[in-house]
């Protein structure tokens, strides 16, 4: 092993962290320079699960890549599609039917709180604590059931089109929704007594992996962690798109700077979620679900275009170039949390080992997103 | 166009790039298209972090003469130009496009690209890591994909490809 | 794979080798390891509503030294090909393999003409025992790899068979 | 020191607060489906592996062979053929196989058959030794589920 580029007169050692190990969500690899528990120096290592879609956007047709946008951040696939059709509907001047935007909405929505809850315990499990975990998969089971019952799939969905959505929702998924935010409404409060108000997490999550809000923009970071370090920014609100404008929630804000802040964000976007979803049911017009005047087979304009979305963990970007034909000539696709794990080695330098993990935790992070 | 587009818009004329477009936010996702020459990256990027702007993605795009869309005529030079240009500064011979994606985390919203082309023989340009430290890791990649060289950046190796990768895989003309 | 690895004793104990293949079937200590979508069914399966410690194998190691079997849940690529192969070499044995999903089976969706970065299967790399496929397979799924997998090694089938439909 | 005292309280008492909420769900209903002694049903969307629909007087594939699912598919996994029998009009199938192991479950093949010949199954619980049994000969399996 290289040689740490440190203070000669201090002892330190070097820590390979991953690429399998269960903290890193994944198959993240992290270089860790220690000095005892104190990390000197860490530089995460990628690439471990690097699927080339890139390189596979310009071997697919346009339509024949939309199955690879769920595979980029398979926790919040749906909002992967949005971003991906929204911006070839761009490109090729597609219209989408209201309904079509009203269900996209909908299940976008309940797909973030799938991943918010599936981050939760995931989260807690990383702190140590098991049975958060169970009660967060419990509910996330409701959400995909009802996932399911639209889309067909429970984890990779390809549910949207260019012009609208596949299928249209029926009854029973309008009820079953409802009833789920019901269900989610009552054991939210559970949730934060089990583990927002208990000791050991606050001691552990309050004032550990600070990021300030000029960090962040350094380093482009966004969606709970910029959320978190006290600027209101997300995608929903500041570049409205879909029919977000039409819908009335909060962003949570909270400039604390540290997890607990961004654990808190994700804990109040679930309730914001519920709120979108329920007003989206609400207003749900009638109509078709796909637009009429799609084309088959889609060739957009000589361009480039690009497009973002707020995923479950931040700006989602695509930039696609076109060249006239049925493949796009360049994808590129700009991952949150490529940009929120850059931050990690300046962020974790100090840090106890034990905390800097908990601060990897709080990033959120879904390694095939980063690898692409 | 926002104010704060119009701002950024005289201190990028200050600047005197090849091209600067406004463009149709609604039809191409940004405000600003802005083509600058390579040893005006730096100071481009400065400008942004000045007026507080995040740096979303760099990227690169490899234009092989063949492959290319058909040249656009090219974008005349400044003077707050209306109409939208199609892929400005389209290739005349084997280039490489780097493209910064630039936007706003305030409460307006303004989304800028700053392009830069190179000559695909010899793709070197300055890095802006020294300005955005996110720009570090985005340049690896696009090191990683294109093999375009970022002057002065920390560390090129590998990011996403295997530590002994010698392919570039999205070049165009890439064969396994 | 599985009883044929096992050195042959000197004295053969018929019902004892049966006793040992029972113990552990129905004890499969999976390892903790998450490549990629796969690994979050993974995950649903051993939580509240599929729970696989019904089956004994809910107990998931971190360590390759304390498993029994390695589930491949998503694409290797061919950077994470040489570690895949050093933490089933560091397997005990014996040990088992379920390739989870098309990913792990043939390289799944992420295979094309030109493919520079993925191991086109997890047989490429070691021998697998139980083939699971899907994008992602469903939780059910996995546990029917699981009790294919008790099957193998005790040749017979304790649980009912469930027709889709 | 009173802050100390403070805070061994508050602890201790969201350490309750926390039992007590697993008490309470220790007394409600097992959310664990028995898997293999009770099943869930598939929802009506649910996609598995593709298969032909067969003609429901004759039992014949509906399939004409025009290849738009195999044009259709990302990742390459359905080859057909199909040959025009003689005095015949239009083509017979003659095998269409399906090679699961690539498919991606995206639906593309089923949204651009334009003569409603192929579907989702609802197989969701496959698993097996040998990965050649997901190179499913979709017409045999018509004809198996015909007899």
């Amino acid at each position: 092993m290289n040689e740490p580029d440190c203070n000669p007169n201090q002892e330190t050692f070097v820590i390979n962290l991953g690429p399998q190990h269960p903290a890193t969500h994944g198959v993240l690899r992290v270089k860790l320079t220690m000095d005892g528990e104190y990390i000197v120096h860490a530089e995460p290592v990628l690439g471990y699960i690097h699927r080339m879609h890139e390189k596979m956007g310009e071997n697919r047709t346009w339509a024949q890549f939309l199955p690879n946008t769920a595979r980029l951040d398979y926790l919040g696939a749906l909002s992967y599609n949005h971003g991906y059709v929204q911006v070839v509907e761009r490109a090729a001047g597609i219209e989408v039917p209201e309904r079509a935007e009203y269900i996209r909405v909908i299940t976008v929505e309940l797909n973030r709180i799938a991943s918010h809850l599936l981050w939760y315990g995931a989260f807690v499990l990383d702190l140590g604590g098991f049975t958060p975990l169970l009660y967060a998969f419990d509910d996330r089971e409701h959400v995909l059931d009802l996932l399911e019952s639209v889309t067909g799939a429970r984890l990779t969905f390809c549910y949207f089109r260019f012009g609208g959505v596949y299928n249209d929702i029926d009854e029973p998924f309008i009820t079953g929704t409802r009833a789920f935010i019901k269900r989610l409404r009552s054991r939210l409060p559970d949730y934060h007594n089990l583990v927002t108000k208990n000791i050991i997490m606050i001691k552990r999550l309050k004032e550990v992996g600070p990021i300030s809000a000029e960090m962040c923009r350094r380093y482009g970071a966004t969606g709970p962690v910029l959320r978190g370090s006290g600027v209101c920014y997300d995608v929903r609100k500041n570049e409205p798109y879909s029919v977000y404008p039409e819908l009335d929630f909060d962003i949570p804000v909270y400039s604390e700077c540290d997890s607990m802040a961004r654990y808190m964000v994700r804990m109040d976007e679930i309730d914001q979620c519920l709120r979108i979803i329920e007003q989206a049911l609400d207003k749900l017009p009638d109509g078709p679900v796909m637009a009429e005047k799609a084309p088959k087979i889609i060739k957009p304009p000589v361009g480039d275009y690009y497009g973002a979305v707020e995923a479950a963990r931040g700006t989602f970007g695509i930039r696609v170039v076109s060249d006239g034909t049925n493949t796009p000539y360049r994808m590129k696709l700009r991952s949150p949390t490529f940009s929120n794990l850059s931050l990690f080695g300046e962020a974790s330098r100090g840090m106890l080992l034990a905390d800097a993990l908990a601060l990897m935790g709080s990033l959120d992070l879904v390694i095939p997103e980063i690898d692409r | 166009m926002s104010m704060l587009c119009e701002t950024l818009k005289e201190d990028f004329l200050a600047l005197a790039p090849l091209a600067l477009v406004d463009t149709d936010y609604k039809a191409k996702g940004y405000q600003l298209d802005i083509t600058v020459a390579p040893a005006q990256v730096v100071e481009a990027a400065t400008i942004m972090n000045r007026r507080g702007y995040t740096l979303e993605a760099v990227t690169g795009v490899d234009w092989l003469a063949s492959a290319g869309p058909k040249p656009a005529k090219k974008a005349a030079p400044a003077e707050g130009e209306e109409e939208p240009v199609e892929a400005p500064g389209a290739p005349v011979a084997e280039q490489m496009e780097v493209v910064y994606d630039y936007t706003n985390t305030g409460q307006e919203l303004c989304r800028v690209v700053v392009r830069c082309r190179i000559p695909r023989a010899n793709p070197e340009l300055p890095t802006v890591s020294g300005v955005f430290s996110g720009a570090n890791w985005h340049e690896r990649e696009t090191h990683d994909f294109f093999g375009i060289r970022f002057l002065g950046h920390p560390d090129l190796s590998p990011l996403l490809l295997p530590e002994d990768a010698d392919f570039h895989p999205l070049l165009k003309d890439f064969r396994v | 794979m599985g009883k044929e690895n096992l050195q042959s004793a000197i004295v053969q104990f018929a019902a004892l080798d049966q006793l040992l293949a029972l113990g552990r079937a129905n004890s499969l200590w999976p390892m903790t390891f998450g490549l990629a979508c796969c690994a979050i069914e993974m995950m649903a399966a051993g939580a509240s509503r599929f729970d696989l410690a019904r089956f004994g194998a809910e107990v998931f190691r971190p360590s390759p030294r304390q498993c029994d079997v390695m589930i491949v849940a998503g694409t290797i690529s061919k950077k994470m090909a040489p570690a895949v192969q050093t933490l089933y070499d560091q397997m005990p044995e014996p040990k088992w393999v379920i390739a989870m999903g098309n990913c792990a089976i043939s390289g799944g969706p992420f295979v094309f003409e030109g493919q520079y970065g993925i191991v086109e299967g997890a047989d490429k790399l070691f021998p697998v025992d139980v083939f699971i496929p899907g994008c992602p397979p469903r939780p059910e799924a996995l546990i029917e790899g699981i009790l294919e997998l008790e099957e193998k090694i005790t040749g017979t089938r304790r649980w009912p068979r469930v027709e889709a439909g | 020191m009173s802050g100390y005292f403070c805070e061994l309280y508050s602890g201790t008492k969201s350490l309750f607060v926390g039992l007590g909420i697993t008490f309470r769900y220790m007394l409600k209903p097992v959310v664990t489906l028995q898997y293999p002694h009770e099943s869930l049903p598939m929802s009506a969307r649910f996609r598995g592996h593709i298969e032909l629909i067969g003609d429901e007087e004759t039992g014949a594939p509906k399939c004409v062979v025009c290849g738009m699912c195999q044009k259709g598919c990302p990742s390459n996994c359905i080859s057909l053929a199909g040959e025009k029998p003689e005095g015949g009009k239009g083509k017979v199938l003659t095998s269409y196989i399906l090679d699961f192991t690539k498919c991606s479950l995206c639906g593309q093949c089923v949204e651009s058959c334009k003569f409603g010949a192929i579907r989702f199954s609802k197989d969701y619980n496959l698993a097996g030794p040998r990965k050649e049994a997901y190179i499913f000969d979709l017409l045999k399996r018509l004809e198996e589920k015909g007899r």
